[in-house]
């Protein structure tokens, strides 16, 4: 059986006194897709950004293909697509890939690939200024995806997406999924993530307190994970 | 227990405060040229060494906390530079005190003196900045930075008289200068207003820590009452 | 170089509308008129304080510029997206440290000839060591304003907080380049004594150049 | 009286925390600071240019206040809430005026007494006219400042654009201000000529407010 | 039939060259829920802010209970929900609800009480700052409910909650609706708002391609709407 690709053991997080996360462990592997559930405020962000490195743990470890997520190694191999889109508007569409292939040490080549497979070739040249949501969301996707990451990092991806939007989205993940990436995606959209997920982890004020594969009952009723395994 | 420890240093402070006033007033000479104001020195460096001391606490405070993470040591910090702002400020009202008597003007713009009112709006500055973070433990770690960077002006004060030519009177105790430059009465008088001064410091930042760990305790039940 | 290219990632964006520099540079002006307005600059005393009002200038105009460092950053969550990439901290910070650098030097450079007609000065005859102390002056106001800037970028009070904790701690490097600028400016070579300043200035850029590269990590990861 | 209660919803989010009152001041007194080292003022000139150098630190402190003026409403879309609001656009501005007015004024006359010390004047025996030179000239200030933060308030440039409009277009109110000031801090009394300055002063202020009231709900409603 | 208590008539909206709105019209009535559909970019924000007069038409009128919508008397009637929570982080929960107590000309003790009715009275002198995402989004709708507005204005109001917050405030806008209030959102989460319409309206790049009743369909099919009336 293959290494881990994510592990998480033990992590706590305060935000002074007040527990953000409680002894909070799970592992992920290649190929698998986390869907993260759990209510306003129960810790989900907090936890994909200790994932991601922008904030570290107070007491636990996050080993990322067995780096810490704070080695420049294992940084490498992430891709984050988190609420804001993380590109500069005053930039051009291709402006902007090129300076993130440039940080990940990718050809621009690759830049322009991702461009078309957004289908936003025809403005690459325009500043992100003047784009639609939905191209602004495609192009952070393209950003995300540009130096094909090994682990995928999404917090509510699909927040204030109209249906198309959606739906490429799902198709770029199950793509990825396919390919053995690992995804970890916090979302309150629950039909639109049990299609894609292989697991699902609840996360109670802090504590996680379910995580294991998805079944069909999860996919047939999304309130399902909340009514079974919440608390509260 | 804590509060007894407490109160018997608070005790001893307020003794050998009383002791020294009495000393300073009743049995020391009047100075030959400036007359009894002089007195207020007693007060004047003893201030700002405590003050010193107080900086210096902070500083290792703010290391001990980014490399321990432990919220108690970032209260240390606080209490610390809270008092020492306070002694800091009784050194520089003193000494406008005294400026005004000897020199006829609250304040003149020279080299110490300025660095004096530089290093306490520097440590105003730190306290600025942990009002406007909310979140206990950013506060925490971007405050101890600054920290960290504030005690160079510290560092630079204390070597201000040694830079550049001042209107304030140079060093005069024996440890800086090497020499003795005032009368030995008058020095010894120095360093017990000084560990007075310090003891009083030392209760006040007790106090302040206690102060600190009650209001985490209420702002802890009030996170939990919002939980409901 | 990882560094060089955040630099010249922020000098594009910067470049790209030139509305920060054009306002930076028209603000820069504003304020020398200010000053025109407040102290009499027709005096033969102007000379005396010519370092001085430059410095007070490039101050404020550099505190404008510097807010922005890593406020930038903010609109679409860029910031979180660098500090997930492979980019360090120290990395990041020095680059957006030289851009800054850049932008600022160049407002000054273009504010000396404009002064030097306000205020009736010649500068062209000790150019270039004018320009070193620029550069050094420069250096450390960015350095400290680029590291203050990490540090205040997620409070409200941002525009507030940055000068009035940048100001007090510059005040040595500003002291020091204000001197030396002025010696220069009244047509005098720098000697003597006043090696101190120089001295000191160079001691402010390395130390907290040191400082700062150490410490930005912890800022930015919270 | 609506832009009363606009008014005193302003302070009290400003003097909750108190952050940026004593932000504020702080920044004045740093700025003291920084111009006793441009400026000798250990001098006899420091009463000629006392008054100068007063309304420039007003100045700079008041550029950084006004901006946050409609800026305040931002982070929660708070500004939209109250455009919806009955509340009329004259009335939001009216009322945020006052709130910056209370606020800048209070910072100055904090800043007085320290002015006083540091650069050893006397402003007691003329203080009523003094006081009454500040709250015109602050008036001046704040309502163009009101204005102009309501016209900027949308822009990413913010910080920097404010000041670089406000300040021109505020150099006949400023100018008076300082002549004004100088005088009484000199020790005299307005009278003869310089009356003219006051008559500027309200005039500006008069001029401005009715302009800024009858444009500002333009300005809000896009 | 009672006279329209919103009124939209031959709406355009320019940004620069670019056509937001392009002729809409519309009325609703008291007890009236409008859902308004549409893809990213379709113009839904740029027509509500027109209704709540933070913007004005280029050509066309719009009426709110016959008046425009920049009069005080029609904005008195008016609650707005947006993105943002409209309320103050430094502020307290009932400084909060009393500033707009008063803004509105209503009584303090009505403050009060939308604090109990959205379960916030025993935090209501806790700043809002301290507030989790579930508690700031209960007191938004607090206050754009407060002075009993006749009609309200919601710009995806279900953003971003989870299913307890969503559940709250579809029993509020219920009970609004119930009580002869008119109703109009812009949402994408089609399920959570078709539960609530009684109309829905479609709008594809500035112009309304569809106004009517909600049938049975939509609410067994959400993706029905874009199917049958979309052109894209
Ligand atoms: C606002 C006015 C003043 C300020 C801010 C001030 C500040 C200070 C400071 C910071 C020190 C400690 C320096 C050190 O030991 O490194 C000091 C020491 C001292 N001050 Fe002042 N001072 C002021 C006015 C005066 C005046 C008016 C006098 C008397 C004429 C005076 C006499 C002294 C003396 C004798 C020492 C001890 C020198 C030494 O041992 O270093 N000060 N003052
Ligand atoms: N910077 C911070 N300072 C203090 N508390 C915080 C901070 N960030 C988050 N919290 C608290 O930590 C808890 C978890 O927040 P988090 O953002 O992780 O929730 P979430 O699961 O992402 O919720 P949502 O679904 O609303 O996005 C909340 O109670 C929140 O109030
Ligand atoms: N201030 C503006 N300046 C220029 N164009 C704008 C502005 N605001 C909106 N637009 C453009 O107007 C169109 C409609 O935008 P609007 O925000 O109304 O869409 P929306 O239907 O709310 O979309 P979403 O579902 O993404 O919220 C978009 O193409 C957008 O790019
Ligand atoms: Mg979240
Ligand atoms: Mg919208």
């Amino acid at each position: 059986m293959s290494a881990p690709v994510l592990a998480v053991e033990h992590v706590y997080k305060y935000f002074g006194d007040y527990p953000a996360l409680r002894d909070v462990s799970f592992s992920l592997r290649g190929g698998e897709c986390l869907a993260l559930l759990g209510r306003n405020g129960a810790g989900k962000t907090t936890l994909l950004k200790i994932l991601a490195g922008l904030s570290g743990a107070a007491q636990g470890h996050v080993k990322l293909f067995g780096d810490s997520p704070r080695h420049a190694a294992a940084r490498r191999r992430i891709g984050l697509l988190g609420h804001g889109i993380g590109v500069y508007d005053e930039l051009t569409a291709i402006e902007n890939l090129t300076i993130f292939a440039q940080l990940y040490g990718v050809s621009k080549a690759v830049a322009r690939e991702w461009l078309e497979r957004t289908q936003l070739a025809h403005v690459a040249d325009s500043p992100v200024r003047e784009f639609s949501r939905g191209m602004r969301q495609r192009l952070a996707v393209a950003r995300a995806f540009l130096h094909d990451p090994s682990l995928l990092i999404l917090d509510e991806p699909f927040t204030a997406l109209d249906d198309r939007a959606i739906a490429l989205l799902q198709t770029l993940l199950a793509e990825a999924k396919a390919a053995g990436r690992t995804i970890i995606m916090s979302t309150h959209q629950l039909r639109e993530a049990m299609e894609l997920a292989s697991h699902v982890a609840l996360i109670e004020r802090g504590k996680l307190v379910h995580f294991g594969p998805r079944t069909p009952e999860m996919l047939m009723d999304p309130g399902y994970v909340y009514r079974t395994f919440g608390a509260v | 227990m804590e509060k007894n420890i407490r109160i018997g240093i608070g005790a001893l402070a307020g003794l050998l405060l009383l002791r020294n006033l009495y000393v300073i007033l009743f049995n020391l000479p009047d100075e030959m040229d400036q007359g009894p104001i002089y007195r207020i020195f007693f007060y004047h460096l003893p201030a700002y060494f405590t003050a010193m001391c107080c900086y210096l606490a902070a500083l290792a405070a703010s290391v001990l906390y980014l490399t321990k993470r432990d919220l108690r040591y970032d209260a240390v910090a606080m209490a610390a530079t809270e008092v020492g702002l306070a002694f800091a400020a009784v050194n520089l009202i003193t000494g406008m005190i005294w400026g005004r008597v000897i020199w006829g003007i609250w304040w003149a713009w020279d080299a110490r003196l300025t660095w004096a009112l530089i290093c306490w709006l520097v440590y105003f500055g730190y306290l600025m900045l942990r009002q406007a973070i909310d979140d206990p433990s950013e506060r925490a770690k971007n405050s101890a930075v600054l920290s960290i960077f504030s005690f160079v002006s510290v560092a630079i004060t204390y070597k201000a008289i040694e830079w550049w030519r001042t209107q304030h009177p140079g060093p005069v105790l024996s440890f800086r200068t090497g020499k003795q430059l005032i009368d030995p009465g008058m020095e010894r008088m120095l360093y017990a207003n000084f560990l007075a001064l310090l003891l009083l410091a030392i209760v006040m930042v007790t106090v302040r820590l206690h102060q600190e760990t009650l209001q985490r305790q209420i702002d802890g039940l009030r996170r939990r009452a919002h939980a409901l | 170089m990882i560094f060089l290219q955040v630099a010249l990632k922020d000098l594009r964006s910067e470049l790209r509308t030139k509305e920060s520099l054009n306002a930076s540079l028209s603000f820069a002006v504003v304020i020398l008129l200010l000053f025109s307005f407040a102290f009499d600059p027709s005096g033969e005393a102007v000379a005396e304080f010519s370092g001085g009002l430059l410095w007070l200038v490039f101050a404020f105009a550099g505190a404008l510029i510097l807010n922005r460092s890593f406020a930038r950053e903010l609109p679409n969550d860029c910031l979180e997206v660098l500090l997930a990439s492979p980019v360090s901290g120290a990395q990041l910070f020095l680059g957006k440290s030289i851009a800054s650098f850049v932008l600022l030097l160049g407002i000054e450079l273009l504010c000396l000839p404009i002064f030097g007609i306000f205020y009736n000065l010649t500068w062209t005859p000790r150019f270039l060591p004018l320009l070193g102390i620029f550069v050094l002056g420069t250096w450390g106001l960015t350095i400290l304003g680029t590291l203050f800037s990490a540090l205040t970028v997620n409070l409200s009070l941002r525009e507030l907080m940055l000068p009035m904790l940048l100001y007090p701690m510059l005040i040595p490097a500003l002291m020091a380049a204000m001197r030396l600028t002025t010696i220069l400016l009244s047509g005098n070579d720098i000697g003597g004594d006043d090696l101190v300043w120089l001295r000191l200035l160079v001691g402010f850029d390395v130390v907290f150049t040191t400082l700062a590269l150490a410490l930005v990590e912890t800022i930015l990861v919270r």
